[in-house]
């Protein structure tokens, strides 16, 4: 049941981002998705149930150790991402005087 | 285990530590080590090659010696190594392009040649997340270089690129994310056996499904084209030659691995969809090119229009066709390249970027005269010129039906009458600009139509020696000269009586701006479309 | 149990991204995506990964956040370089003067929030350009006039124009960015 | 709005997409991965945190070019954020306020603490939860409150770029020794026979370059956020 629930928060990025009327809103939305990605992949690895992949105790079953350790790579990506995007905005700003989507495109000519 | 086994690793490597270096030393002669990095580049590949003809058991690298299905690993088919060949072509050549203006310039060194490893790396990996994340990596650099001027108007390009390419790469994870969970593996080779067994299961179509339009908004098929357009306006024009020359195709290279190499026989071939698909992209193009009146706006559009009809020939199973689609990739990416490369030279000495106010480029300046001739003819398809030999090899996938050749008919229109448009460049009267001396951007331009030329005349051996294939072209039928005489006809008529006049709709598709969140609307819509194509 | 909790978050979690969305003012909304971090975070621990935790809280409720509010108050920040020292703006305790009145009635109809400096030297083209001062205040001594230097690119600059267009002694001029083309 | 309506129709067409899909995944899923890494993952790699063991040794091509793209992303941000005027003696009203006496106390207070959960997280990485990336996002935050102390001892960021730059390459040159004793590329050059304290030694000196590349970089991009356009 809970992957679908996961699912739900992706698809409202995907709406947040298709909706956006404002650059940083946009910014948000992505990384909504992000974390919803990133959470439909631990669920999915969790299926089964199982202990935390770490082996000093006696366990009998673990979850997947590998969507953890490319979770943490897509974490770090997202990050440099929605760094990259906010100084740009910050420049858009100042060179266009607004954040809005419509403004700033319509000035190109 | 002889040394040359391990190449592959260092073609990504090279490049990016000459980058770094570059980047750490201050000493201005420390830039010319970007030519070593080429050359040692150069030497690697046909080092490679050789060791790649003798055994053939060696493809497959795997990194750390785990077994094939834990580790990471590279593989080395033909397909991949024509484009290394390709990729490590462009980039030598802008370098040289680019050298003589940014010879003091380390950082913006240290990203062109970060960006060339990191190319070379997507091209070579068998593994699907180190696929995904030299596809961020990728974006990231290239947004990078677009905003590279830090002008008003490169900002709002480069962000608008990085937000759309990466939504389009989360959609490709979470394409990863279902493979991963039903298969255990994510290595595209041994998924190619995997798939079949299961094939049917709505896991794996659905997986299929969003890698593809993740993937196709960053090879800009029809309605996810917007960023294109947008990021070559502003970029300077080595930037934007090696956007439309190399980047767009790494992303078709990915669209190729994915729907031949991993689901192959799968029962939902969506050859006839992707067909379709190519075919508006390339119609759409063609419309918006005819209207624009800046000069890299015609050719980005030209961009779009060309990488319609590659889908076109990529998507078909029909072998002839499939090889026109890779031809016509290699070839775009050597006359495209040529045209921006000249079209960034005219615009530095005429001081402007629209087309009616460069006038007499024959006389003023005779070798990119000669230059811009060689690259409109094989983009509108002379015979002798490398694009005939491509877009007849791709007119298979468009025989018999009387439709699709109409429609490809109407392509090859569009594209000659812009570039009769474009052509007005060269007439006129010697103009009294000062030609600033710059003897590697000519050799480099040089280098490029002499490209063209060569796989035009010279298709049938290269051919053999890449694909092992024959393709016979009837190059010297006197047809073909009388067909494209006719296509030259047609096309002057139709710029004449209606491009000239500038009607409405012209105009109207010359101001179409499309915002941001109506462009993910259209993301929402494709990934719709595709998904009710193959469940119903 | 662990089951309930489970649901209760991702339910939580569905709300945030909700409000997110639909939600105007962005000084609010960085709230929100901290919390939404934290949430997410925990939920990683429910399905049993710390390591994705520690990252999730470290760099998405820590350090992201934190870049957001800088580049959420710079977009609000209106520069001006004020360079006329006649009393256009009087520098007391409580800053006053003509100018600034108009320059307020601006800032707040915008809600933008004004800062004014005094001390950067340089030529007014460069300083608009480089170092994204929004507006420069200098006086006119022959038509004795107050010339205001802007960004012709900037949608801020066609707004004070129609503000100030029933003030006889302001003039706007705006700068034109320079073709920069390879 | 009719647009709004259409979007919200095709979103759940897209759900009901998901649905059915992750419905059959859940009917048979496979967990090759999983038994692989708990059968042998612990032998092979010599780090309890399987997670650690795998993107330091498995995968470790994915965590160089994950601390690439953080390279790239750290020289796009400064690059884009610099500016050539030399005029810093500019006093902007904003900065003008100084932070609160009480916030300057307390960050005091918090600052050693946060430093050695950091230094922990990246040394015992492959102990406990934790590791290169994590541990240099804490340290990261940790330095961060320093300029909240006082924001006047912002270090330059080129001498951070060219640190973090040596450091991307020193990563690169541990990770290839392994070629020498092992033939093959990126993984542990203790043979895997070796005892887990001579394996952890490999992990532990990663983990080490790694979380100071990360924290390097996460400074190196908030100053840069800090300093734009000042």
């Amino acid at each position: 049941m809970s992957p679908i629930l996961t699912i739900i928060v992706i698809l409202i990025g995907l709406y947040g981002l298709a909706t956006s009327k404002n650059i940083i809103k946009s910014v948000f939305c992505v990384t909504i998705i992000e974390a919803g990605v990133i959470l439909l992949f631990l669920n999915l690895g969790n299926l089964e149930g199982g202990s935390i992949p770490i082996l000093g105790n006696v366990i009998e079953n673990i979850v997947d150790p590998i969507p953890q350790a490319l979770m943490i790579t897509t974490i770090v990506i997202g990050s440099t991402i929605t760094a990259l995007a906010l100084m740009l905005c910050i420049k858009i700003f100042h060179n266009y005087g607004s954040v809005e989507w419509k403004e700033v495109l319509g000035r190109e000519e | 285990m002889p040394f040359a086994y391990q190449l592959p690793i260092f073609f990504v490597f090279i490049p990016v530590i000459f980058g770094v270096i570059i980047y750490l030393f201050k000493k201005p002669w420390i830039t010319s080590l970007s030519f070593l990095a080429q050359i040692t580049l150069f030497i690697a590949f046909f080092v490679y090659h050789q060791f790649w003809l003798t055994n053939p058991e060696h493809h497959l690298i795997v990194f750390g010696g785990w077994s094939e299905r834990i580790g990471i690993s590279f593989y080395a088919d033909s397909l991949n190594l024509t484009f290394t060949l390709l990729s490590i072509v462009i980039f030598s050549i802008l370098l040289l392009y680019l050298f003589q203006f940014r010879r003091k310039d380390h950082k913006f060194l240290f990203f062109f040649l970060f960006l060339e490893g990191v190319f070379l790396g997507m091209i070579q990996t068998n593994d699907l997340f180190n696929m995904f994340v030299f596809l961020e990596l990728v974006t990231v650099i290239v947004t990078v270089l677009i905003s590279y001027q830090k002008t008003g108007p490169s900002f709002q390009a480069g962000i608008y690129y990085l937000l759309l390419n990466t939504v389009g790469a989360l959609f490709f994870l979470i394409g990863i994310i279902f493979l991963y969970n039903t298969f255990g593996t994510i290595n595209i080779l041994l998924l190619k056996d995997l798939i079949p067994l299961q094939g049917d299961r709505t896991v794996v179509q659905f997986a299929y499904i969003i890698m593809i339009s993740g993937i196709s908004v960053k090879a800009a098929l029809f309605p996810l084209f917007t960023w294109l357009p947008k990021a070559h306006g502003v970029a300077q024009s080595g930037i934007s030659a090696l956007l439309s020359g190399l980047v767009v195709k790494g992303a078709l290279y990915v669209f190729i691995r994915l729907n031949r190499y991993m689901y192959v026989n799968v029962p939902l071939q969506l050859s006839e969809l992707f067909f379709w698909l190519g075919v508006v992209t390339a119609l759409v193009g063609v419309a918006f090119a005819i209207s624009q009146k800046d000069m890299k706006q015609i050719l980005a559009y030209h961009t779009v229009s060309q990488v319609g009809i590659m889908m076109m020939g990529i998507s078909q199973s029909y072998l002839t066709a499939y090889y026109g689609g890779v031809l016509h990739i290699i070839n775009h990416a050597l006359f495209k390249s040529l045209l921006f490369l000249a079209a960034g030279v005219l615009i530095k000495h005429y001081q402007t970027k629209k087309v009616y106010e460069v006038r007499g480029v024959m006389r003023t300046f005779p070798l990119i005269g000669i230059v811009l001739i060689v690259a409109m003819l094989s983009i509108s398809g002379a015979p002798l010129l490398n694009g005939f030999v491509s877009k007849s090899m791709v007119k298979y996938a468009v025989k018999g039906d009387f439709i699709k050749e109409a429609l490809f008919f109407l392509i090859n229109l569009g594209t000659v009458t812009s570039f009769i448009k474009f052509s007005t460049v060269l007439f006129g009267p010697k103009q009294n600009l000062v030609k600033q001396k710059n003897p590697l951007q000519d050799i480099s331009m040089i280098l490029l139509a002499v490209g063209c030329l060569g796989i035009g005349l010279f298709y049938k051996e290269l051919g053999q020696w890449i694909y092992g294939l024959s393709v016979t072209v009837k190059l010297w039928e006197w047809v073909n000269w009388l067909d494209y005489a006719i296509f030259l006809a047609i096309g002057l008529v139709f710029y004449h009586f209606v491009v000239k006049k500038d009607y409405k709709p012209f105009q109207f598709l010359r101001h179409f701006k499309l915002t941001f969140e109506s462009a993910n609307y259209l993301f929402v819509a494709y990934l719709v479309v595709v998904l009710l194509v193959v469940f119903t | 149990m662990i089951e309930l909790v489970s649901y209760l978050l991702q339910i939580i979690l569905i709300v945030i991204a909700i409000s997110v969305v639909i939600h105007k003012r962005n000084f609010t909304i960085i709230i929100l995506i901290a919390t939404f971090g934290l949430v997410a975070a925990s939920l990683y621990i429910i399905n049993k990964a710390p390591d994705v935790a520690i990252a999730e809280v470290a760099i998405g409720s820590a350090i992201i956040p934190l870049i957001y509010v800088i580049s959420i108050s710079r977009q609000r920040e209106f520069i001006v370089l004020d360079r006329t020292n006649d009393g256009f703006i009087e520098y007391g305790f409580e800053l006053s003067g003509e100018g600034y009145q108009i320059l307020s009635d601006f800032v707040k109809e915008f809600d933008l929030s004004l800062n004014i400096c005094v001390d950067i030297q340089g030529q007014a083209k460069k300083l608009i350009e480089e170092l994204n001062v929004d507006l420069i205040v200098t006086k006119d001594n022959q038509t004795n006039q107050y010339v205001f230097y802007g960004k012709a690119s900037s949608v801020l600059m066609t707004k004070l124009k129609n503000q100030v267009k029933d003030k006889p002694h302001i003039k706007i001029i705006t700068l034109k960015e320079e073709k920069k083309n390879d | 709005m009719i647009r709004r309506i259409s979007l919200i129709v095709l979103l759940v067409v897209i759900f009901f997409g998901f649905l059915y899909s992750v419905i059959d995944l859940e009917a048979f899923f496979s967990t090759y991965g999983k038994d692989y890494f708990f059968a042998n993952g612990y032998l092979e790699t010599g780090s309890l945190n399987l997670v650690t063991g795998i993107y330091l040794d498995y995968r470790l091509f994915d965590s160089l070019f994950e601390a690439g793209i953080l390279i790239a992303a750290v020289s796009g941000v400064t690059w884009i954020s610099q500016h050539e005027i030399t005029e810093k003696n500019a006093s902007f009203m904003l900065d003008k306020q100084i932070t609160p006496g009480l916030f300057i106390t307390f960050s005091r207070m918090v600052y050693p603490f946060m430093l050695m959960f950091g230094i922990y997280v990246i040394l015992f990485g492959h102990v406990s939860p934790g590791g290169g990336f994590q541990g240099g996002a804490i340290v990261a935050t940790a330095i961060l409150i320093l300029y909240y102390i006082d924001s006047k001892k912002a270090t330059s960021i080129d001498k951070i770029l060219t640190i973090e730059k040596i450091l991307f390459l020193t990563i690169l040159a541990v990770g290839s020794i392994s070629y020498f004793t092992k033939g093959t590329f990126f993984t542990n050059p203790f043979a895997l026979s070796a005892s887990e304290a001579v394996k952890s030694i490999y992990l532990i000196t990663l983990n080490v370059l790694i979380g100071i590349k990360v924290s390097l970089g996460l400074v190196a991009i908030f100053t840069a956020f800090l300093k734009e356009g000042r």
